[in-house]
C-alpha cells in the first residue's frame, strides 16, 4: 500500500483563513479610493488567492513538474492572449 | 487572348516602392525555393538508389559538428535577412499610415453594395472617386453597415471600414488614368459588385470636373441644411432655450468631459456624439440628447461633420 | 497493494493510470483557463473602450451578496480540499460529510447568485429581457451587464455541473468505492471544483470592485 | 519465420516469406563505424523483450497463432461504432473526413466552374457566397485539422511509442461522435440553405447582417471543437505517460512529436474559438453584444479571438504533415534524418511561436499601427523553424539511397510546394505588401499551397505509406506514383495562376471579376480539374487494393519504426508484448551500411535481419 502523503487539517485551514482575510482587504482596499492602482491592487490580491487554492488545495505545491507546467500554460497562453491583444486594445482607444 | 496583364498598373511613388519591395521578396524567395528545389533535384538523382555517387559520412563526432555549424548558418542567416525585410516593409506601412496636413480631404461610406464618395465642395459620386494627379488626397471613410475594404490596386493600398469609427487611406497619383476600385472585406451578397473606378486627372481638367459636377452646394453647406433637417439647430443653435454645448470652434479643439476626462473633438468624437451621445458628454451639460442612430445616414453625418469643421473658427452665435 | 483498483486494459498499472488521469485532468483545466480567457480578454477589451462606463455599471451590481457569495465559495472550497484529504486517510464518513458540504455550499452559491439576478431585473439591468440605464455611456454600461451576465452565467453553469459531480462523489464515497489507494474520480472532481473556483476568484474584483470609491 | 521467441510471434505475417521483415533500427546501432553489433543478428532479444504485463493477458501466454487483427475483432457496423479500439477509431475517421474532403471538393469545383467566365452565369451571387463559405467550413475544420491528427495520430501515436492505446479511450470515442455531431449541424445547415458568412464569420455581417443559418453553422464548430480538445488532451497524456521501456523523449519518432506539438494547439487554442463562436451566436440570438460598434462594442475584438484559435489552428494543420514528411523521407532516402534534435525543437517552436503571430490577418483591419508592426516582426520569427524544417530534409536526401515509391514523390512534392507556400508568406508578413496583398487571390494560393499542397499531399502521402499497415493490403505502386505525380502537376496549375491574379489585384470571395483576369482564371480551372482526377484516382487503386491487392507483410517499406514491429494490420492489442526501445529512430544509415551481403541473399537465415523485398522497391514481391 502505498500512502499518499496529505497535508495537515491545520494547513488547510490556515490557506482557508488567508482567504477569507484577503478577500476582506480586497472588499476594504476597494473603498479606499487609490485611483488606477484599485484594480491593480484587487488583481493583485485575485492572483495571490488564485496561487493560495492552485498550491494548497489543488496540491501543486507538491505536485509532479508536469503538472505544474501544465498549469502554468493555461494562464501563460492567456496572458499571451491578453498581452498581445493590449498592442492594438490599449493604443487604439 | 495572351494579352492579359502579368503586372498591375502603377500610379503613385508609393506603388513604386511596393513593388521594389515585391521584386526584393521575389529575388530572395526565388533564390530559396529554388535552391531548394535544385538540391532536391540534385539529390533525387545523385543518391538515387543504386547509383553509384559515394555516400561514406565524416564520422559521427565530425558529422555532429559540422552538422551543428550548417544548423546555426541556416538559422541566422534567414533571420537577419527577414527580419531586414520585414523593416523595411514596416517603415513603408509606417507612410502608408501618416498622411500630410494639407492632403484634399474627400469622404467616403461603404454600404451594401456600393461607395458613395463625397468631395468637400459637395460633389457626390457614387462607385467612382475623382482625384487631381499630383496632389496628396485623404480618403475618410466609415461604413454604414459591415465591414467593408476600400481597395485601390493602382496604389497598392486598401484599407478596412468599419461601422462606427473613422479610417483613412491616403495617396498622391502621379498622372491620370482610370483604375479599379474594389471591396475586398466580405460584405454580402453583392460583393463582388461593389467595385468602382478612380479616376486620376490632371489638377486643371480636375478643377473643370468639380465646377461641372452634381454639387449645388458644398459640403458645408449641405451639413448646414441637414443640421437644420435633423432638428440639431433647435438645440445647439445660437436661439435655442435647451442648455446644449456650443459648437461653434469646437472642431479640433479639447474638450472636458463630464466624468473628468478630456477628448479632442475629431471627426470620430462628433460622430460618437450622434450616434452615441451617452457616451461622452460635456463637462457641465445634462445627458438629455437623444441617439440619433439608425436615424441619420452616415453621409449624411460626414455633411454635418464638415458643417462643424468649417465653423472651426467661427464664434459663437454664428449658427442659426 | 490491495486490489481494488481497476485498472483499464491500455495502463500497466495503477500508478500510471493514477499519474495519467491526473496529467489529463490539468490540461483539461488549462483549456478551461482559455475558455474562461476568451471572455476575460473581450472584458478588458470592451472596458478599454469605455472605462467610465464600467467603473459605473459596477457599482450597480450587489456587492454585499457578491462577497458573501465569494466567501461561501471559499469555503466550499475548504470542504472540498478537506474530502480529498480525508478521501487519501480512508476516512469514509469524514471525507463524505465534507462532499455534502461542498455541495450545500455550492447550492447556496447558486441561490444567492440567482437572488442577486433577480435583484438585477427588478434593477432592469439585465439586457436583452429588460435593461435601461439613464445617464451616460448607457451602452458601455449595457456592455457591462451584458458580459456580467454571460461570465457568471457561464460560471453557474460549471458551478451545476460542479454540484452534480460532487453528488456522485458523494454517493460512490457513501457505497465505499474509493479506498487510500483509489481516490482519483474525488481528486480530480476536488481539481475541478477549485478551477472554478480560482474564475470566480477573479470574476469578483473586475465584476464588484471596479469602483466602489 | 516461425523461430522467433514468443514475444515476436505477432511479427509472423500471414503470408510468410520475404514479407515479415524485422527491422533493427531499435536495435543499438549507436555508433555505426563498426561492424554491427549483436543487435542486428538477434533482432527479437535486442530490440523488443517481453515487458511483464500487468495483468494476464492471453497473448504474452506463450508461441500461438497471429493474433486478432484489429479488423477481426467484430463485423458489425455496432462493433464499429462502439469500439474504443484507437484504430478503429482512426478508420471511423479516414470515412468521415474522406466523406467531407469530397463534399468540400463539390463545393470547390463549383466555385472553380463559376470563374471561368467573368460574369456570374453559372450560379448566383448568394450560391457562390454558400459555396465558398462551406468550401471553407468544410474543408477547415471537418477535413485539415482532423485529417492527419485524427486518422493517423490515432492510428499511430500508440505503435509508434509502444503502447497499447491511447490514455483515455472512452474520450476517443466520444471525440469521434462529437465530430460527426458537429458535422450533422453544419450539413444541416446546409441543407437548411447554406451559411453566407465565409469561414472566418467577421462580425458584424455574421451577427446583425447576414440572412442565412449562421448559428448552426457556428454551432457544429463549436462542437467539433470540443472533438479537437479532447483529440488533443488524449494525445498529450498518452505520450507523457504511455511510452514503452526506453522510449524517452529523443527517441520518440518526429511524427510523435509533431503530434504533441499539435495537440498543445489544439488544448490552448480551440477554447478561445469556442468562447468566442459562443459570444456570437448569443449577440446574433439576441442583438446585443461586445462585437457590434452600435452599443461602443468592437467587431476588431472578434478578430483578434478568432485569430488566436485561426492562426495556431494554420500550424494545426501543418504540423502533422512535417510529422508525416520526417518519416516517408528518412525512410526512403534510407538515411537518419539530419539534425534530429533541432527537427524536434523546431516543431515545438512553431507550435509556440505560432500562437503570437495571429495580428497578421488584421493589418488593414483598423487596428493599431504598433500592433501591426510587432506582429509583423513575431510572423517573421516563426518563419525560422519552419526553414529549418526544409533545409534539413533538403540535407536528409544527401547521400542517401533514394527509392521513389509514392509516398516519397507526395513527400518531395510536399517539401517544395511548402516551401513555395512559406516563402509567399514572408510576402504576406512583411506590412506594406500585405497592404496591397490582403484579401486578394495571393492570399488564397499562399494558403492553399500550404494546406494543400502542404497537409494534403503529406495526408495522402502518409495513406500510401501506412495503407499496408493499416489494411494488410498492397496497392498498385504503379498508379499511385502516377496520381502522385497528378496532383503535383494539378495543383501548381489550379494554385500558381493565383499568385498572379493576386499581385494584379483580384479580390478573393469575388462572384464576378473584370475580364483582364479570365485568362488566369481559365488556367486555374483547368488545373483544378486535372487536381480532381489526382484525388479521385487513390479511391480507386486503394479499394481495389482491399480486395485484389497482395497481402502485407509487416514491414514493407523496411521502416524503422516501432509500428513496423507488429503484423499488418496491427493486432487488437497492437503488441504481442511490449517492446523495449534502445536506440533513437530512424537507424537507416546503419541498416544500409551495415548487411550488404544480404541484401541479395535469397532465403533469409532466422533469426537474421528480413530482407525487404527485391531491389528498390521496397514492398513489390510481398505476396
Amino acid at each position: 500500500m502505498i500512502a499518499h502523503p496529505v497535508a495537515t487539517l491545520r494547513s488547510y485551514v490556515l490557506v482557508w483563513v488567508a482567504l477569507i482575510g484577503l478577500l476582506l482587504i480586497t472588499l476594504g482596499s476597494a473603498y479606499v479610493p487609490l485611483g488606477p492602482m484599485n484594480s491593480a491592487v484587487n488583481l493583485a490580491i485575485a492572483a495571490i488567492k488564485a496561487l493560495l487554492v492552485a498550491f494548497f488545495f489543488m496540491h501543486l505545491r507538491s505536485a509532479h513538474y508536469m503538472l505544474r507546467i501544465a498549469a502554468a500554460a493555461g494562464f501563460l497562453w492567456l496572458a499571451i492572449l491578453i498581452g498581445l491583444s493590449l498592442t492594438d486594445f490599449a493604443v487604439r482607444y | 487572348m495572351w494579352d492579359f496583364p502579368l503586372h498591375p498598373p502603377t500610379d503613385s511613388s508609393l506603388a513604386t516602392r511596393v513593388d521594389h519591395l515585391f521584386y526584393a521578396w521575389l529575388a530572395v524567395s526565388g533564390i530559396v525555393t529554388i535552391a531548394v528545389f535544385f538540391l532536391i533535384v540534385y539529390f533525387a538523382m545523385k543518391y538515387r538508389h543504386g547509383s553509384r555517387a559515394a555516400r561514406d559520412l565524416p564520422p559521427g563526432a565530425k558529422l555532429r559538428r559540422e552538422s551543428h555549424r550548417i544548423e546555426i548558418a541556416w538559422i541566422v542567416t534567414p533571420l537577419v535577412i527577414f527580419l531586414g525585410m520585414g523593416f523595411w516593409a514596416a517603415g513603408l506601412y509606417y507612410a502608408h499610415a501618416a498622411p500630410p496636413a494639407d492632403a484634399t480631404e474627400v469622404y467616403a461610406v461603404g454600404k451594401q453594395w456600393m461607395w458613395k464618395l463625397e468631395h468637400t465642395g459637395g460633389q457626390r459620386e457614387i462607385d467612382e472617386l475623382h482625384v487631381p494627379a499630383g496632389r496628396p488626397v485623404k480618403l475618410i471613410m466609415t461604413s454604414q453597415d459591415v465591414i467593408h475594404s476600400f481597395f485601390m490596386p493602382v496604389f497598392r493600398i486598401k484599407q478596412d471600414v468599419l461601422p462606427g469609427r473613422y479610417t483613412i487611406l491616403w495617396f498622391t497619383a502621379d498622372k491620370p488614368g482610370d483604375y479599379h476600385v474594389f471591396c475586398t472585406q466580405y460584405c454580402g451578397t453583392d460583393h463582388a459588385r461593389m467595385i468602382g473606378r478612380v479616376v486620376v486627372m490632371q489638377p486643371a481638367a480636375f478643377q473643370r470636373w468639380l465646377t461641372r459636377g452634381n454639387a449645388t452646394q458644398s459640403m458645408a453647406e449641405e451639413g448646414a441644411a441637414r443640421f437644420r433637417q435633423y432638428g440639431c439647430s433647435g438645440c445647439h443653435g445660437a436661439s435655442a432655450s435647451v442648455h446644449a454645448p456650443k459648437l461653434e470652434g469646437l472642431f479640433g479643439r479639447r474638450v472636458q468631459l463630464s466624468d473628468g476626462s478630456s477628448v479632442v473633438a475629431d471627426e470620430r468624437y462628433i460622430h460618437d456624439s450622434v450616434m452615441l451621445p451617452r457616451k461622452d458628454v460635456v463637462a457641465g451639460y445634462e445627458p438629455i440628447m437623444p441617439s440619433f442612430q439608425g436615424e441619420i445616414a452616415e453621409e449624411d453625418l460626414l455633411d454635418i461633420i464638415a458643417y462643424i469643421k468649417s465653423l472651426r473658427d467661427a464664434t459663437p452665435g454664428e449658427i442659426r | 497493494m490491495t486490489q481494488a483498483v481497476i485498472v483499464a486494459r491500455q495502463f500497466d498499472d495503477a500508478e500510471q493510470q493514477r499519474k495519467a488521469s491526473d496529467l489529463g485532468m490539468w490540461v483539461f483545466l488549462a483549456t478551461e483557463v482559455l475558455f474562461f480567457g476568451g471572455l476575460f480578454t473581450a472584458y478588458i477589451a470592451t472596458r478599454l473602450h469605455d472605462p467610465q462606463a464600467f467603473a459605473i455599471a459596477s457599482r450597480l451590481t450587489n456587492v454585499t451578496l457578491g462577497s458573501i457569495n465569494t466567501g461561501v465559495l471559499l469555503t466550499s472550497s475548504l470542504m472540498m480540499a478537506l474530502a480529498v484529504r480525508a478521501t487519501k486517510l480512508g476516512s469514509g464518513r469524514a471525507a463524505l460529510g465534507f462532499l455534502c458540504a461542498t455541495a450545500v455550499l455550492g447550492v447556496a452559491f447558486l441561490g444567492i447568485k440567482f437572488t442577486e439576478y433577480v435583484l438585477d431585473y427588478h434593477d432592469h439591468l439585465v439586457p436583452i429581457l429588460d435593461f435601461s440605464h439613464p445617464g451616460p455611456h448607457a451602452g458601455g454600461v449595457e456592455n457591462f451587464f451584458y458580459l456580467y451576465f454571460f461570465m457568471t452565467g457561464l460560471h453557474s453553469i460549471h458551478m451545476i455541473v460542479g454540484i452534480v459531480v460532487v453528488t456522485v462523489l458523494a454517493v460512490m464515497t457513501a457505497r465505499r468505492r474509493f479506498t487510500p489507494d483509489y481516490f482519483t474520480p474525488v481528486e480530480l472532481g476536488g481539481l475541478y471544483w477549485h478551477l472554478v473556483d480560482i474564475v470566480w476568484i477573479f470574476l469578483y474584483p473586475l465584476l464588484y470592485l471596479v469602483s466602489r470609491t | 519465420m516461425s523461430t522467433d521467441g514468443p514475444s515476436q510471434g505477432a511479427n509472423s505475417a500471414p503470408s510468410g516469406g520475404s514479407a515479415a521483415a524485422k527491422p533493427q533500427a531499435w536495435g543499438d546501432h549507436a555508433s555505426n563505424d563498426g561492424p554491427p553489433r549483436g543487435a542486428n543478428s538477434a533482432p527479437a532479444g535486442g530490440s523488443a523483450a517481453a515487458k511483464p504485463q500487468a495483468r494476464g493477458n492471453d497473448a504474452s501466454a506463450g508461441p500461438m497463432p497471429t493474433p486478432r487483427s484489429y479488423l477481426d475483432d467484430g463485423f458489425s457496423l455496432w462493433s464499429w461504432f462502439s469500439s474504443v479500439d484507437h484504430k478503429r477509431i482512426a478508420i471511423l475517421y479516414a470515412v468521415s473526413i474522406t466523406l467531407f474532403f469530397f463534399t468540400g471538393g463539390v463545393a470547390a469545383t463549383l466555385i472553380r466552374l463559376e470563374l471561368i467566365t467573368p460574369a456570374g452565369d453559372f450560379v448566383s451571387a448568394e450560391t457562390y457566397n454558400k459555396l465558398f463559405t462551406m468550401h471553407g467550413v468544410i474543408m477547415v475544420w471537418f477535413f485539415l485539422i482532423p485529417s492527419i491528427p485524427s486518422t493517423f495520430g490515432n492510428f499511430l501515436v500508440p505503435l509508434m511509442i509502444g503502447a497499447r492505446d491511447l490514455a483515455f479511450p472512452k474520450l476517443n470515442l466520444l471525440s469521434w461522435y462529437l465530430y460527426i455531431a458537429g458535422g450533422l449541424f453544419t450539413v444541416g445547415a446546409l441543407i437548411a440553405g447554406g451559411v453566407d458568412t465565409g469561414w472566418t464569420f467577421y462580425t458584424p455581417f455574421s451577427t446583425m447582417f447576414s440572412n442565412t443559418h449562421v448559428i448552426a453553422a457556428v454551432t457544429g464548430v463549436f462542437v467539433v471543437g470540443f472533438s479537437s480538445i479532447l483529440t488533443g488532451l488524449n494525445f498529450i497524456v498518452t505520450i507523457h505517460k504511455m511510452r514503452a521501456p526506453g522510449m524517452t523523449w529523443f527517441r520518440l519518432p518526429l511524427f510523435i512529436w509533431a503530434m504533441y506539438a499539435t495537440s498543445i494547439i489544439f488544448v490552448l487554442a480551440t477554447p478561445v474559438l469556442a468562447i468566442t463562436l459562443f459570444l456570437l451566436a448569443i449577440e446574433r440570438f439576441a442583438g446585443v453584444g461586445v462585437f457590434d460598434p452600435a452599443l461602443g462594442g468592437d467587431p476588431l475584438l472578434f478578430q483578434h479571438l478568432f485569430w488566436f484559435y485561426s492562426h495556431p489552428a494554420v500550424y494545426v494543420m501543418i504540423l502533422p504533415a512535417m510529422g508525416v514528411a520526417s518519416e516517408i523521407i528518412t525512410c526512403y532516402a534510407r538515411k537518419d534524418i539530419f539534425a534530429y534534435r533541432s527537427m524536434a525543437f523546431a516543431v515545438l517552436a512553431i507550435a509556440i511561436i505560432g500562437f503570437l503571430v495571429w495580428g497578421h490577418h488584421m493589418f488593414v483591419s483598423g487596428q493599431s499601427i504598433y500592433a501591426g508592426m510587432v506582429f509583423s516582426i513575431l510572423t517573421f520569427l516563426v518563419a525560422i523553424p519552419s526553414a529549418i524544417k526544409v533545409f534539413n530534409w533538403t540535407a536528409t536526401l544527401y547521400k542517401g539511397s533514394i527509392h521513389f515509391d509514392a509516398p516519397m514523390l507526395y513527400l518531395l512534392g510536399f517539401v517544395g510546394l511548402f516551401t513555395i507556400g512559406g516563402m509567399t508568406g514572408l510576402f504576406l508578413a512583411s506590412l506594406a505588401l500585405d497592404v496591397h496583398l490582403h484579401d486578394t487571390y495571393f492570399v488564397i494560393a499562399h494558403f492553399h499551397y500550404i494546406m494543400v499542397g502542404g497537409s494534403v499531399m503529406a495526408f495522402l502521402g502518409a495513406v500510401h505509406f501506412w495503407w499496408p499497415k493499416i489494411t494488410g493490403r498492397m496497392y498498385s505502386d504503379r498508379w499511385a506514383r502516377f496520381a502522385a505525380i497528378i496532383v503535383f502537376v494539378g495543383f501548381n496549375l489550379t494554385f500558381f495562376p493565383q499568385f498572379l491574379l493576386g499581385y494584379l489585384g483580384m479580390p478573393r470571395r469575388y462572384h464576378e471579376y473584370p475580364p483582364e483576369f479570365q485568362v488566369l482564371n481559365v488556367l486555374s480551372s483547368a488545373g483544378a480539374s486535372v487536381l480532381a482526377v489526382g484525388y479521385l484516382l487513390p479511391l480507386f487503386y486503394l479499394f481495389w487494393s482491399l480486395k485484389y491487392g497482395p497481402r502485407a507483410g509487416s514491414n514493407p517499406w523496411r521502416a524503422t519504426g516501432l509500428e513496423w514491429q507488429t503484423p499488418s494490420p496491427p493486432p487488437v492489442e497492437n503488441f504481442a508484448a511490449i517492446p523495449v526501445v534502445t536506440a533513437p529512430p530512424y537507424q537507416y544509415s546503419a541498416m544500409e551500411i551495415a548487411p550488404q551481403p544480404p541484401r541479395s541473399r535469397s532465403a533469409p537465415a532466422p533469426r537474421e535481419r528480413g530482407e525487404g523485398p527485391g531491389e528498390g522497391i521496397p514492398g513489390k514481391d510481398a505476396v
